[in-house]
């Protein structure tokens, strides 16, 4: 086994990975970095977004009011003071990727434009095209290479962390092309590692999605918190689930059922004003559109085709050919290659599908774990900011708030303390290393990776839903622990070491299986609807008395996760009905006269 | 010890694997013939330079059947060359922009065959009216 | 229910642990017609051999890791239909011109090194600190490097240029493209430091003007005129530094 | 940071686009009149290319610059052509084959230059 040692190791080379690492290398240029990711970071799937990141920008905008679109957004389940640090940050950060090149789209006179997004009271979205994750990410991956002082690992994969004298110290990686095993030896520890979203079927997200280092960091008696709530985007491609961007109603963009109707004014979202309006009709929270698509399909009102099974339409046609290549242009161009549909004079077919998962590593708000010296960042944390339901474009602009944030953090550990013991880390380390090959010494069992991970998919996506009822959670459990000893009997094709990503995914799933049982516990024992929970089993109504809580799940070893519950942080705004569109205006009116 | 081992193929052949490559190869070769006449001028330049008998003599060479052959194929080939020498244009010139909007390609392209369309004519009228 | 369809993919395998050199395999699969490439492959490992290697990731047409040759065309498998083929036979293969590590992975770490070489990143013309806010930029000044950006680091333009087959020293297509992104973007001044590389051996002047690699690009980049316009930068600087003391790199 | 040594590429891709350009503009009409039009006495007037007629041109400024430039960038531009492809079918000759390519190019460059410079002004 190599080892090497850095001041700081970073697992993860996505937005918040690259945006933590920057920060270290700036922080103290003598800092030796090690930034570690298995995927080439610039494929990391911050790629994939598309719509935009927030941050206060207009004159008529300020912090109070994104502050309050957020809290309230995420039902409540918001730690306030992070949320706070956020919205102050979110600008200069955004104003920092400009410098740094980030080609954000512009006014006429030069300065950096923003576009209204659902869930948002004024336009408060920094987008480049319809493509900003993609730029966000360049950018850092880009201006990333000009600090000597991070060293990259990449198609590193990261089979686990290493813990002595309660701290982080380090992690185990298998360097992909070889199969050789690395420790890198740390002084403090952070894991960006994305969201667990290849957890469930349909899911707008990449392959590496998959959530395996949450599994990890949970296995070292770290919380998972609020794991429940899993995002449902409500406009995703039938099949493959690759995402319509929510710019695309931001722009304008109808939602229609089969007969043609805005079917979204029969669930509070109305009325249909003569301009899209923020936080009305299509610009209402995702939890809410995908909820209404649920309803509709219960009353038969949507599409539904051999192929592309049950969907509504997404209606751009009469935004016009020039605005949607401008504004949309990726969204026309994957109409066109993966529907053959040209959104300038057909409607797109769409249905909901996963997301984001909300809930993640649970941190304190300086984004440090439970672990001395680890700390988590991005998707697979949960430092308390999107509460129970995440507004689009908040996530971006996390990443490199909270990515700085850590980073600073991460430096300032990392000069406080020195190395660990070296020798018994390198003893946990071959540990490691045995048990994860001794996946491909399995013989005899006649199990296939891809099909407990099938079925894994296919019951998170029947019992974690977008609604959800005792019994079909409780199958979905009985399902996870079936598949867990199954697990067991996995033979893989492949025993070689140079690229076997058969066995690497053997690695994720061992460990995604244990996320899966986190996300379906914490969903089975929160009996109360809030943000994308919601049940239909008599918990229909939000339960402040006894669920206004974050729900942590520990890893009991050979047994099912314990749930905890934790309080929420409440500074200044104090949990209130939920309600959008015009409601939504009413409520606002009342609180605002209510502060007066 | 690491059990990589990077396969590296041949790049034997390279050039008939894509039909985008023949044709590359086929415009590229029309170097060939351009060669073939700035050395056939070449000569006409020495025999001129060696006096009228010399040039004469030159010209007459020029009449026989194998000579205009020759020329009939150089004609086709350089004709060819300075298509695709369009062709490629919009790939080496820097972005032009008239009224903010870039040039298309297409509009690059006719542009240079137009310009030699141009030259051309402009060089046989000349020649013409030297002549006459 | 419409009968299923079958198509066949031949897929040129590579163990480097047990094969002196790659081999071709067949494999008949059944497909739909939303089934991309990619998932004619995911759907080998999946079902019949799961030592079937390859890299992709967001499905999307924009992490850039999932180019193959696609019936010898480097292609984004993601957004290469199986029914633009059938029912002929598809044949995939590693990316062209970079050696093979094992079946469609592609040993990359050339690539990175030249990405890594461009300097891609603003180096200020003026400095200026986040309290003075954003830098201005008129949308006019966006498109002229606009373009530029878009490039996924796929690589498809490199298994698309023979140059680069021939010389893999050769900084090559992409790179350059993002190079050339920066010294186009009206908040760098970097264009005379990153001339050294330009105008270098491995530089812009092994290209001859195949022009494939813009041609096979996915997201539009032209990397051919990226290359094609140093080439007169660097020219001109060649001559220029002759004539004044300061001009261009040395 | 590795040092880089720098090509000196662009002497020869100068004269090679030059030529390339100048070919692609005159080339075809060039040829029609020097191989096709003239031997077969078509469409241009009789004696277009009669000794007086062209020992004046070579002798004219212009006429002098026309046809060096023609002979010598057509030749410039065809061996770096050729040479490149070479190369491209793994013809890898070095020293050798860049001396030949290039060296014929200067040469024929050298003779038409001498050339024209005999006939006088
Ligand atoms: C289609 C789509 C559109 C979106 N649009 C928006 C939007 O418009 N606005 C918005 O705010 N948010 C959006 N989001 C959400 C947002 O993009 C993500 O939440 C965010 O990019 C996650 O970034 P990250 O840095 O946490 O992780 P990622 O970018 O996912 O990076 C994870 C990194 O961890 C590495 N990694 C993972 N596991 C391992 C391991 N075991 N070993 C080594 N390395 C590992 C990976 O290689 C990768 O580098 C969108 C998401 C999707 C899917
Ligand atoms: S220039 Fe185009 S083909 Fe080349 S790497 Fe970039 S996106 Fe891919
Ligand atoms: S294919 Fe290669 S030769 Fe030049 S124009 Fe493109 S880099
Ligand atoms: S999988 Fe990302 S580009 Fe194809």
């Amino acid at each position: 086994m190599n080892i090497y040692k850095a001041d700081v190791v970073i697992v993860g080379g996505g937005g918040s990975g690259l945006r933590a690492a920057i920060a270290v290398a700036q922080s103290d240029p003598s800092l030796k970095i090690a930034l570690v990711s298995k995927v080439y970071p610039m494929r990391s799937h911050t790629v994939s977004a598309e719509g935009g990141a927030a941050g206060v920008k207009r004159d008529d905008d300020n912090y109070d009011l994104h502050f309050h679109d957020t809290v309230g957004g995420g039902d409540w389940l918001c730690e306030q003071d992070v949320v706070e640090y956020f919205v102050q940050q979110a600008p200069i950060e955004l104003t920092q990727l400009e410098h740094w090149g980030c080609p954000w789209s512009r006014t006429p006179e030069g300065k950096v434009n923003v576009r209204p997004f659902g869930g948002m009271k004024i336009e408060r979205t920094w987008f480049a095209a319809d493509k900003s994750g993609f730029h966000i990410l360049h950018t850092l991956f880009q201006t990333s290479i000009q600090f000597p002082s991070i060293k990259r690992f990449d198609e590193h994969f990261c089979v686990d962390i290493l813990e002595e004298d309660g701290r982080c110290q380090g992690i185990v990686a298998v360097e992909m092309a070889t199969g050789e095993f690395t420790m890198i030896q740390g002084k403090s520890v952070i894991v960006a590692t994305g969201g667990a979203g290849r957890i469930f079927r349909e899911s707008t997200l990449g392959g590496i999605v998959t959530g395996d280092t949450q599994g990890a960091v949970f296995r070292h008696g770290v919380a998972l918190r609020d794991m429940e709530f899993v995002q449902y985007h409500p406009t995703c491609m039938p099949i493959t689930g690759l995402l319509f961007t929510e710019a695309c109603r931001g722009e304008g963009g109808y939602l229609v059922n089969k007969d043609g109707y805005r079917y979204l004014q029969d669930y509070g979202l109305g009325p249909i004003g003569d301009k899209p309006k923020n936080k009305y009709m299509e610009l209402g929270p995702r939890d809410r559109l995908s909820q209404s698509f649920y309803f509709e399909m219960q009353k038969g009102r949507v599409f539904e085709d051999p192929v592309l099974g049950k969907h509504v339409h997404l209606d751009l046609r009469h935004l016009g050919k020039e605005r949607l290549h401008e504004r949309l242009p990726l969204i026309c161009e994957m109409a066109e290659t993966f529907l053959g549909i040209d959104p300038a004079t057909q409607p797109i077919p769409v249905r909901p599908a996963v997301h984001y998962t909300m809930g993640g590593i649970a941190t304190d708000n300086k984004c440090e774990t439970t672990l001395r010296g680890l700390y988590a960042i991005g998707e697979c944390s949960n430092v308390g900011l999107h509460g129970a339901n995440r507004l689009g474009s908040n996530s971006l602009t996390e990443l490199v708030v909270f990515g700085k944030l850590a980073g600073d953090e991460a430096a300032k550990t990392a000069k406080s303390v020195g190395f660990g013991n070296t020798d018994s880390l390198h003893k946990q380390a071959e540990a490691i290393e045995k048990r994860v090959t001794a996946f491909k010494a399995q013989t005899g069992g006649k199990e296939r990776v891809a099909t407990i991970r099938k079925e894994m998919v296919q019951t998170m996506e029947d019992g974690c839903g977008i609604y959800r009822v005792h019994d079909t959670m409780q199958t979905t459990c009985d399902k996870l622990a079936e598949l867990r000893e199954r697990f067991k009997n996995v033979e893989l094709d492949d025993k070689s070491s140079v690229w076997n990503t058969d066995w690497l995914t053997a690695i994720e799933l061992d460990y995604q299986l244990d996320v899966a049982q986190a996300i379906a516990y914490s969903a089975i024992n929160r009996k109360e609807s809030r943000g994308a929970h919601q049940r239909l089993d008599g918990y229909e109504q939000r339960d402040d008395v006894n669920f206004l809580k974050h729900s942590d799940a520990f890893y009991v070893q050979g047994a099912l996760p314990r749930i905890q519950y934790a309080d929420v942080k409440i500074t200044k705004s104090q949990p209130a009905a939920r309600v959008y569109g015009a409601a939504g205006e009413k409520a606002d009116a009342e609180r605002k006269a209510s502060h007066v | 010890m690491s059990k990589r081992k990077p396969y590296v193929r041949s790049m034997d052949g390279w050039w008939k694997k894509n039909p985008f490559f023949v044709e590359y190869v086929i415009h590229e070769s029309t170097a060939l013939f351009v060669l073939a006449y700035a050395v056939t001028l070449l000569v006409g330049l020495i025999r001129l330079g060696q006096g009228e008998a010399a040039w004469n003599g030159w010209l007459a060479a020029l009449q026989s059947p194998g000579a205009l052959v020759f020329h009939l194929a150089l004609l086709v080939a350089i004709a060819y060359h300075a298509y695709t020498w369009f062709k490629i244009m919009p790939i080496t010139l820097p972005p032009i922009r008239v009224g903010g909007e870039k040039l298309s390609p297409c509009a690059i392209i006719t542009g240079g065959l137009v310009a030699a369309a141009v030259a051309s004519l402009g060089l046989i009228v000349l020649v013409w009216r030297i002549a006459a | 229910m419409s009968e299923q369809k079958f198509i066949e993919i031949e897929v040129l395998r590579y163990k480097p642990e047990s094969d002196e050199a790659p081999h071709s395999e067949v494999y008949k699969v059944p497909f739909t017609d939303d089934m991309s490439v990619l998932q004619g492959a995911q759907y080998i490992k999946d079902n019949f051999d799961g030592s079937l290697t390859y890299r992709w990731s967001c499905r999307m047409a924009i992490c850039g890791s999932c180019g193959m040759m696609i019936n010898g065309v480097p292609k984004l498998s993601c957004e290469t239909f199986i029914r633009d083929y059938y029912p002929n036979r598809i044949t995939i293969e590693a990316l062209a011109h970079f050696p093979i590590e094992k079946d469609l992975v592609v040993d990359l770490s050339g690539f990175i090194e030249k990405l890594e070489s461009v300097q891609p990143y603003i180096i200020p013309a003026e400095k200026r600190s986040l309290d003075q806010g954003e830098y201005i930029q008129t949308p006019a000044q966006v498109q002229d490097y606009m373009q530029f950006t878009s490039c996924i680091n796929c690589t498809l333009c490199y298994a698309a240029c023979p140059q680069f087959g021939l010389n893999p020293d050769f900084i090559g297509p992409g790179a350059m493209a993002l190079l050339h992104r920066y010294n186009m973007d009206s908040r760098d001044g970097g264009a005379e430091q990153r001339m050294e590389l330009v105008a270098s051996e491995e530089g812009v002047f092994n290209c001859s003007a195949v022009g494939y690699c813009s041609e096979v690009c996915p997201k539009h980049v032209d990397p051919a005129n990226a290359v094609n316009i140093n080439k007169t930068n660097a020219a001109k600087d060649y001559f220029l530094r002759f004539l004044s003391p300061k001009g261009g790199a040395k | 940071m590795k040092t880089r040594k720098r090509s000196n590429a662009p002497i020869f891709w100068g004269l090679f686009g030059a030529g390339g350009m100048l070919s692609a503009l005159f080339g075809p009409a060039l040829v029609f009149i020097t191989g096709l039009a003239v031997p077969l006495g078509l469409l241009l007037p009789q004696g277009t290319m009669s000794y007086p007629k062209m020992l004046a041109f070579a002798q004219n400024f212009i006429g002098k610059g026309f046809i060096f430039a023609v002979i010598a960038l057509f030749m410039w531009h065809a061996v770096h052509r050729i040479y490149h492809s070479l190369h491209e079918f793994g013809i890898h000759a070095g020293m050798g084959a860049k001396l030949l390519c290039y060296g014929s190019a200067f040469v024929g460059t050298v003779i038409s230059a001498v050339v024209l410079l005999g006939v006088g002004f």
